[in-house]
């Protein structure tokens, strides 16, 4: 059974080759069988395997072949099971498989059905490959192809060269982290002589001591990679356009799974972390800083999409301030339930978007509670759970890793206090969505409603998203045991009673209409603070002027070919050189006499002279 | 005593007549200067103990080489526009950079041969040496410079022969199309 | 035997494809696509039943009898010229890439080239005759004749069959290799003569020249005349403003060979030659060598990005990528070493075949210029998907066979120097930001619906299907090809330490 | 005539200084009749040289070569007197100056 | 003079022999066909004799030294003017009127240059040169037509005279210093001389070499080349640039071991000068030139810019006098090459010599289009033809001889050359609008036989060396 392990990435990969190679022979039945099928395929045997692990909690290794091994280097293609592994590889089979489902109807008239589901299959895969990977190598090699697949189907509907640009910012921003992680990895190997996860830990015991520089700088590195791929400060730029994409695909990639490789690549390499603990508290800041610049942003938007997708750099910023303190059970769980809200939250705003002829603009629609009923619950579940709401699966992951940040030393009170704005600003932004799109007037009459191929992933999600509170994520022998001390009572009353808050300053404003903003934000402050947040803290702007223009300049300037000019120089020379000799060359006999004369002369200079 | 002195009346004729020839306007004034200059050689000659080559000097160079100047000049009737076209093309700017060359070549020849010691002549070389000499070692020279002759006599027939054919008309015109 | 026979069935064949033309205007291509395929099976079935290639022991570079195969014949014996061919893991990975590009090109040609197609085959046949013969050579003398020989049917390939600015590509392609060959012939003997000097024995031959005792200085001129021969032909920056107007200009098929082969070449020299027969010197001039290198791979990406011709992006891609192979020799380390043989064997299969789509793309569009383009995958959705792969392949995409060539060079690289590790690095980012480009300019983007062009056929396909089972072989199981170069460079290695008593 | 205490670098100084002024002449005229005249005069002066040298040494050698000089001087000047001919009919003009077809 | 010293005289009788019946000949009745028939003959004899004489090496009187080295240049020399007299045949066809004269002349020529290269005396050496230039002059401005062969001829006079005139006075000095005319009696005596009065010596050699220079067209006194390269009748331009410049090499060759000259410093100084700039000033001349002779003429300057280094460095190598054989047989037989594929591609004008009349030869005769581009290739010096072994040579003595520098403008030199010979196989390449091929059979063997023979040089020079070894 375990061998079978590497069937699971295998069969996605499978069915996205031959969904490629045959594309053009194959009915759209046929494409969606597949498509849905292999996912749901490995998605069983996922299941198999959890139910066998619960059973059996025995970490194990397979290994299928060597991959590279040169001199003291070696890679293996090998998968490496404990629990960890195991709930990424349900969440990604897990709502991977429900995504697919929703998407043989979302992408339905679509013309490249065959290309979509092949690149979502791979997507799956090479998801698959970075969670199961036994070495760091290998990891690198799934974490590179999801961001392939992420930059094709951001770019999928390739025609508008919009989204052409939105897909490769989305690749280069990533790649900038990749690169950075690609170097710790050169580090991590000249350090420690290996890239093998389990056994990077093992050395790192032998060689290193906690506090020391190397592990830091190593650490940082990662964590560069993480930031890119989790789109956390400051390379957090790509996510929002990458909504450009299928909205499944935002669903599945840019929602539930690869955005939150980088959590999972900084829990899974914890053990290096625990030797570096100051790349443990930038971690946790750049979680902080990311979830609250992010929330403020996602509270100007109005684009249903890019709502969400500033609400997912939130969340995972929550996410990586819970790996900072040390809280990696609650971090993962986090990442756990906000792969189920935030799938819901998206399928969900598909659906709409799906309905309302490609609608974005969430002040364009209205109403939409009565029209499609389904998707109504869905989000409002969604919202609940993302807003952490008590008793929503969000409530228990926020509120662990609230707790646990309050109680790190020193700054953990700070971070507690920051992560509660975080949340309250969470609540308002995302109660704003519901109250605007679903209540109030219509605005855009919807053309169909969901059908059952949608209402069947929203429904799971659903449930998700309200009880994945209760599942108990068995990675208790991936980490080590938090220390928990539980904090006064008064923290833990304040951590629930900020989003209910946030819920009623929501309705206050969007709803209700009791609480009159519009003196406070039509003042001239507010009006360019919120112009700067809703231009995302003018990044974007920042990195255009400071990275993107300079370097086309250069790219620019340098298209003629500079080095050339030097080897211009030598033909400029010469042919100059060749005009004056060949106007010597005048045909009159007198002057080739002279040059005789003058060659006579300095013979006779040179050997005279010598003598 | 008067050898030498002789002998310095002749250098200087020689030099001031060459001069002389290389700075006229009118070919046949010049020519004759030429042969007065060679003629002073061949005092020369006679003087340094080579008779022999005195009169071939005389007869051969001044004699019958010159000759061949004056009937090529008759021949191209030049004439006195000529003259004063040779006149025009004799301006400084022509002669200045070329006559500085020469001091040049001059001056270090002059430095190279003063370098140059002993007499120029301990007694004649008679013809009867020069003839042994010239038919026994150098009797392969005799032939090939026959050959020599045959060669020049081949070449100025061939292009000689063709003045006298009826000549056309400048042909620069023509070539002038076809450049 | 073999390996002359190898080359004379080439050098046969385009004699034949010449006259072959006569029996029609399309007979010379399959003539030379035959002659290639027979040439491949032949080493196929003659690599089969060497013995030692299972084991694949260690060759010493200074005994030819440890190699895989050996053969000397007196050529010139004044001079002691030999004709000297042998062969060992890296040249026999070079002769295989040589014979599989050189079939790729055929089928690059196939539809390419509409005049004098005798004669175009037949330069074709010639310059792989010419590169298997750099690739086997190991008479420094023969050497440099096959170096410099199989630039001239190149020079024919593309002043005559190139397109509108072929005249000058052509000539600077040969100027500048030509001009660095001399400098390498004048290198070569020197290193001869002072051999002769020291033995009183007159020898070209590479074993008996990597004992030659050479003072210091001179071993570093002497090397700088090599490194500058294989550096332009490489193309290390700054002697690499040749390459983009070349492959621009060639015909396909000349690209294909170009890129794909004819840079190896400067590769393995350096691997082979220069290196070796001047450790010293090499390693005092690493530092230098490394720079090039690192301003290659950056300076190459940023002109690529800058580019709007087609095939000049590619071009530059090929810089930049080429500089890797200068990082990975001159890291001279066994992870560097292996990551550079690895980068010329995966990128000669990515680059041809960016450059066979070029190709096919001015075929079909008459341009290169990727502002006329755009939307094409619309139009040509199976050269679009097989574009894509090549894109990412040539950006490094883990699990094909440029990645694993780049990651063991920056790996190699990481370790003798950290700081040119991490600008190299920057490589990888430029390399997508123009890569992306190139993807985006011409097959994504707004769509031209009144075209009518034709999709790959199956011939294009299947010489696609050829390259990419490559690149994925070469990706995700490429421990065959460095078993197969390991030993060579584990023995070039220990053998240049012991030289230079181990502090390269 | 024995005792003749005449140095030879004077005669050779003779000698070179007919064989600037021919060359002088070379350069400064433009009519073919008088460039072939400057080269009379420097095949001459060598003769002088020669001849002198020869005498120097008491060798019928100098005055061989003064022979073999002469003979070259009359088959240039006989095929350079033709070719003066050949230049007149064709150029009509005795003007090396405008004998400058081929340049470059 | 005795029997055995008449056969090793064989060659030069043949010539001769061959004049007096050429003269004979004409005096009964011209014929174009039995004149040319009887040079071919004369010309074949010459060249059996001289493979008869190598049994009677020796000095021949005091003026010629018969020996094997000298007799392989003399076959050399004989087989250039026999390809040109195949090349003359119909060459001058649109002229009309009698050739005779021209056979005659080229006979004499070759007479001269045997001479000259088996000279070991002053008066040869200045017989011979006057003897082939003489009947050079004739040939230059043999066509009744046209300025520009009448224009070179006399340039070619005037400036060749000039340089005799040069040459003829630093032997006087020579004569005056040491009192000896042959080559050995010099080198003995001047040794001598050198140290009671250098000055006399060092100008003689100074003038001396200058008139060869002017024959070899060194750079400064190489301005006459390319006008009577491009103003001469395409097959004696082959002639003057082979059977001349090679004759007049070989002639320095030997006055320079003979004399043993290289052991004076400043002299190696003043060749190493005249190299040098004949490489760069010479590539540089022909880089931009469009037309084929004039700039085969400045390439040649180069190549005697190349060939100089082996003779300054002739002290330094053990192989240098190979070096000279394989560098002058090569450049013979490449020159000839290109000079035949010219000649026969502008027969029909002799002034058309653009380069732009070659284009699409490819296309029109594949082989002289192969043998132009093998000869462009040997100038170049690309590895399998003549010209690749002849720059080996060169190079390696050069590297013998520790000359760095002129090593250095020699790659310098041999890089611009790369260009201009390119150019040309470039044209050939391009398709043009006149596609019309041609044949033509003496000039297609000759070429290939040429093209043959260069490519075996270059390829399979092993029994070359061997036997210049033994020379």
């Amino acid at each position: 059974m375990r061998e079978l392990i590497g069937l699971i990435p295998l069969i996605p990969l499978l069915s996205s080759a031959t969904l490629m190679l045959f594309a053009g022979h194959l009915s759209r039945f046929a494409i969606g069988l597949l498509g849905v099928g292999s996912v749901g395929i490995a998605a069983i045997l996922t299941a198999k395997m959890g139910i066998d692990f619960l059973g059996n909690p025995e970490v194990f290794k397979v290994t299928l072949w060597t991959w590279m091994q040169v001199g003291t280097f070696s890679s293996d293609v090998a998968f490496y099971f404990d629990g960890l592994t195991l709930v990424m590889m349900s969440v990604i089979t897990g709502v991977g498989f429900l995504i697919h489902l929703f998407s043989t109807e979302f992408m339905e008239e679509d013309v490249s059905y065959a290309r979509y589901f092949a690149y979502l299959n791979m997507f799956v895969a090479a998801m698959l490959i970075l969670v199961m990977a036994d070495n760091l190598l290998l990891l690198y090699l799934g974490w590179e192809g999801v961001g392939v697949c992420s930059y094709l189907l951001v770019g999928f509907w390739y025609q508008n060269s919009a989204n052409g640009y939105a897909a490769r910012k989305a690749f280069i921003v990533t790649r900038i982290g990749d690169t950075l992680m690609a170097l710790g990895l050169f580090l991590l190997f000249t350090e420690l002589g290996t890239l093998d996860i389990q056994a990077l830990g093992d050395a790192a015991k032998d060689k290193w001591q906690v506090g020391d520089s190397m592990p830091l700088i190593a650490c940082l590195l990662i964590l560069g990679g993480a930031v890119g791929k989790s789109a956390q400060l400051p390379l957090h730029t790509w996510l929002p356009d990458a909504m450009a994409g299928p909205t499944p695909v935002s669903a599945l990639i840019h929602a539930a799974t690869m955005v939150t490789a980088g959590v999972y690549l900084i829990a899974r390499t914890h053990e290096l972390y625990l030797f570096a603990p100051i790349a443990m508290i930038a971690v946790a800041l750049v979680g902080l800083a990311t979830s609250l610049m992010a929330a403020f942003t996602a509270l100007t938007q109005h684009d249903i999409k890019r709502i969400l997708a500033y609400s997912t750099i939130s969340q995972i910023g929550y996410m990586f301030l819970a790996l900072g303190v040390g809280a990696w059970t609650a971090g993962i769980f986090h990442l756990m339930t906000h792969a189920f809200f935030k799938a819901l939250l998206f399928l969900g705003s598909g659906a709409i978007i799906h309905c309302l002829h490609h609608e974005h603009n969430i002040f364009k629609m209205g109403g939409l509670r009565t029209r499609m009923p389904v998707t109504f619950w869905s989000f409002m579940i969604g919202s609940a759970a993302l807003a952490a709401l008590p008793m929503t699966s969000g409530f228990f992951s926020k509120d662990q890793i609230l707790l646990q940040a309050y109680q790190v030393d020193g700054i953990g009170p700070w971070l507690w206090f920051g992560g509660l704005v975080g949340a309250l600003l969470t609540a308002v932004y995302s109660f704003r969505l519901v109250f605007v799109v679903f209540f109030g007037q219509v605005n855009t009459e919807p053309d169909k409603d969901t059908g059952w191929r949608m209402v069947i992933p929203l429904s799971l999600l659903c449930i998700l998203a309200m009880m994945g509170g209760w599942i108990i994520i068995p990675v208790t022998q991936v980490f080590p045991l938090a220390v928990f001390e539980h904090p006064a009572h008064w923290v833990e009353y304040v951590s629930i009673a900020v989003p209910i808050v946030g819920v009623i300053i929501a309705y206050l404003i969007f709803l209700g209409g009791q609480l009159k903003v519009d003196v406070f934000t039509n003042s001239f402050v507010m009006q360019k603070l919120q112009q700067f947040w809703f231009s995302g803290w003018r990044i974007d702007w920042l990195y255009d002027q400071l990275l993107v223009r300079p370097y086309y300049g250069l790219a620019r300037a340098l298209k003629l070919e500079p080095v050339d000019n030097f080897y211009r120089l030598v033909v400029t020379i010469s042919q100059t050189f060749n005009q004056w000799l060949s106007a010597g060359q005048s045909g009159q006999m007198r002057r080739y006499i002279t040059s005789m004369v003058f060659g006579l002369i300095v013979l006779l200079a040179i050997l005279v002279r010598a003598s | 005593m008067l050898e030498i002195i002789l002998f310095y009346i002749a250098a200087t004729v020689a030099l001031v007549s060459t001069i002389l020839a290389m700075t006229r306007a009118n070919a046949i004034h010049a020519l004759i200067y030429l042969i007065v200059s060679l003629l002073a050689v061949a005092v020369i000659f006679y003087l340094i103990g080579a008779p022999f080559v005195a009169a071939l000097e005389i007869v051969i160079y001044a004699g019958a080489i010159m000759v061949l100047f004056v009937f090529v000049i008759m021949m191209l009737n030049l004439g006195a526009k000529g003259d004063a076209r040779e006149k025009t093309w004799m301006r400084p700017s022509v002669w200045v950079g070329p006559a500085l060359l020469t001091i040049v070549l001059f001056a270090e020849l002059l430095y190279v041969i003063s370098s140059a010691e002993g007499p120029v002549s301990t007694g004649v070389v008679g013809a009867k040496q020069v003839g042994l000499s010239l038919f026994g070692p150098y009797v392969l020279a005799v032939e090939i410079a026959s050959m020599l002759l045959l060669a020049g006599l081949v070449g100025s027939f061939h292009l000689g022969r063709r003045y006298l054919d009826r000549a056309p008309s400048s042909e620069l015109g023509h070539q002038q199309e076809g450049e | 035997m073999l390996m002359i026979n190898l080359i004379l069935i080439l050098l046969i064949g385009g004699v034949v494809a010449i006259f072959s033309e006569r029996l029609g205007a399309d007979v010379p291509r399959k003539v030379a696509l035959a002659v290639v395929i027979i040439d491949l099976i032949y080493l196929l079935i003659a690599l089969s039943t060497i013995p030692q290639l299972e084991t694949l022991q260690a060759p010493v570079p200074s005994d030819p009898e440890t190699w895989l195969m050996h053969y000397s014949v007196e050529w010139i014996p004044a001079f002691g010229i030999k004709i000297e061919l042998a062969l060992d893991g890296l040249s026999m990975l070079m002769v295989l890439l040589t014979l599989i590009l050189g079939a790729v090109a055929v089928s690059a040609s196939w539809t390419d080239i509409k005049v004098r197609q005798g004669f175009f085959e037949a330069n074709l046949l010639w310059t792989l005759a010419g590169v298997l013969g750099v690739f086997m050579a190991l008479d420094l003398f023969l050497f440099f004749l096959f170096w410099e020989v199989m630039l001239i049917p190149m020079y024919f390939m593309i002043a005559i069959w190139g397109h509108e600015n072929r005249g000058y590509a052509a000539m600077k392609f040969f100027i500048f290799t030509q001009a660095s060959g001399l400098l390498m012939l004048v290198s070569i003997l020197a290193l001869v003569v002072i051999h002769h000097g020291n033995t009183g024995v007159w020898t070209f031959s590479y074993f008996d020249l990597l004992s030659a005792q050479i003072a210091a200085q001179t071993a570093f001129w002497l090397m700088l005349g090599f490194f500058v021969a294989f550096v332009v032909k490489l193309p290390g920056f700054p002697f690499h403003t040749w390459l983009p107007d070349a492959h621009t200009q060639a015909p396909t098929a000349g690209s294909v060979i170009l890129a794909g082969i004819l840079l190896k070449t400067g590769a393995y020299g350096l691997i082979r030659f220069a290196v070796p027969l001047f450790p010293q010197a090499s390693m005092e001039f690493a530092p230098v060598a490394l720079w090039l290198g690192v301003a290659g791979v950056i300076y190459g990406a940023i002109l690529a990005f800058g580019q709007t011709d087609f095939k000049r992006l590619v071009a530059y891609s090929s810089v930049s990528h080429m500089g890797f192979v200068l990082l990975g020799v001159y890291a001279w380390n066994i992870l560097a070493l292996q990551g550079a043989v690895m980068q010329m064997v995966a990128h000669g299969f990515s680059t041809a075949a960016l450059f066979m789509i070029a190709g096919s793309l001015q075929e079909r569009l008459h341009t290169r210029d990727m502002r006329e383009m755009g939307g094409l995958w619309q139009n040509m959705p199976r050269m679009g998907a097989i574009a894509m792969f090549f894109i990412v392949a040539s950006l490094g995409l883990p699990g094909l066979g440029n990645f694993v060539a780049e990651f063991l060079v920056l790996l190699g690289l990481f370790q003798v120097d950290r700081l040119l590790a991490v600008i190299a690095a920057l490589g990888l980012i430029t390399g997508a930001a123009y890569s992306l480009l190139l993807m985006q300019r011409s097959f994504q983007g707004e769509p031209d619906e009144t075209r009518q062009l034709v999709d790959f056929g199956t011939r294009e396909m299947l010489t696609m299907a050829v390259m990419m089972t490559a690149l994925i072989v070469l990706g995700i199981y490429p421990q065959p090809i460095l078993d197969i170069s390991r030993p060579v460079v584990e023995s070039l290695i220990s053998f240049s330490s012991i030289v230079t008593g181990g502090s390269l | 005539m024995e005792g003749l205490n005449i140095p030879l670098n004077h005669i050779l100084l003779i000698a070179s200084l007919l064989f600037v002024i021919g060359m002088l002449g070379l350069m400064i005229r433009r009519n073919i009749i008088f460039i072939l005249m400057s080269l009379e005069v420097m095949l001459n002066s060598a003769a002088l040289a020669f001849v002198a040298a020869g005498a120097h040494w008491g060798q019928p050698d100098g005055q061989i070569v003064f022979m073999l000089i002469l003979s070259i001087a009359a088959a240039e000047v006989a095929v350079g007197l033709s070719l003066v001919l050949q230049v007149q009919r064709r150029f009509r003009s005795l003007d090396m100056d405008s004998l400058d077809w081929m340049r470059g | 003079m005795n029997g055995s010293q008449m056969q090793a005289l064989m060659p030069i009788l043949m010539l001769s022999l061959t004049a007096i019946v050429l003269m004979i000949q004409a005096s009964i009745k011209r014929d174009e066909k039995a004149t040319w028939i009887i040079t071919v003959v004369g010309i074949l004899l010459a060249l059996w004799g001289a493979g008869y004489a190598r049994d009677f090496s020796q000095p021949v009187t005091i003026l010629l030294q018969v020996d094997n080295w000298g007799l392989f240049f003399t076959a050399l020399v004989l087989l250039a003017s026999l390809v040109t007299v195949v090349l003359s045949q119909d060459s001058f066809s649109s002229e009309g009127g009698s050739k005779e004269e021209y056979y005659l002349l080229l006979v004499l020529s070759a007479l001269g240059a045997v001479i000259l290269i088996q000279s070991s005396h002053m008066a040869s050496l200045l017989l011979g040169m006057e003897l082939m230039g003489v009947a050079l002059y004739a040939m230059i401005a043999f066509p009744k037509k046209g300025l520009l062969p009448l224009e070179a001829a006399v340039k070619y006079l005037v400036l060749s005279g000039c340089a005799s005139a040069i040459l003829l006075f630093g032997f006087a000095l020579l004569y005056a210093a040491t009192g000896e005319l042959s080559y050995k009696g010099i080198g003995e005596k001047a040794a001598l001389a050198y140290i009671s009065n250098p000055l006399l010596v060092m100008a003689g050699t100074a003038m001396v070499t200058a008139g060869i220079a002017f024959k070899l067209s060194l750079v400064p006194f190489h301005m006459w080349t390319p006008d009577v390269y491009q103003g001469a009748p395409t097959p004696v331009t082959g002639f003057l640039a082979t059977v001349s410049k090679g004759a007049v090499f070989v002639a320095l060759a030997r006055i320079y071991m003979d004399a043993e000259l290289h052991q004076y410093e400043s002299l190696i100084l003043a060749l190493s000068v005249l190299a040098a700039f004949s490489m760069l000033i010479g590539n540089l001349l022909a880089l931009l030139q469009e037309d084929i002779k004039r700039l085969l003429a400045y390439s040649s300057i180069a190549h005697f810019g190349y060939l100089l280094i082996v003779l300054i460095a002739l002290t330094g190598s053990e192989m240098a006098s190979e070096a000279v054989t394989f560098y002058l047989a090569a450049y013979i037989l490449t020159t000839l090459g290109a000079f035949t594929v010219i000649a026969r591609v502008s027969r029909e004008d002799q002034q058309k010599s653009q380069i732009s009349e070659f284009e699409g030869l490819f296309w029109r005769n594949k082989i002289q289009a192969t043998a132009l581009t093998i000869a462009m290739l040997s100038f170049a010096g690309i590895p399998l033809t003549a010209g690749f072994m002849a720059k080996f040579f060169v190079i390696n003595v050069a590297i013998q001889g520790s000359h760095w520098f002129l090593l250095s403008a020699l790659v310098i030199g041999s890089a611009i050359g790369i260009y201009y010979y390119l150019r040309i196989i470039f044209s050939m390449s391009k398709t043009s609008g006149n596609d019309i091929g041609f044949r033509d059979r003496s000039g297609d063997i000759t070429a290939l036989l040429l093209t043959v023979l260069i490519l075996m040089l270059g390829s399979w020079p092993q029994p070359f060396i061997a036997f210049a070894g033994g020379l």
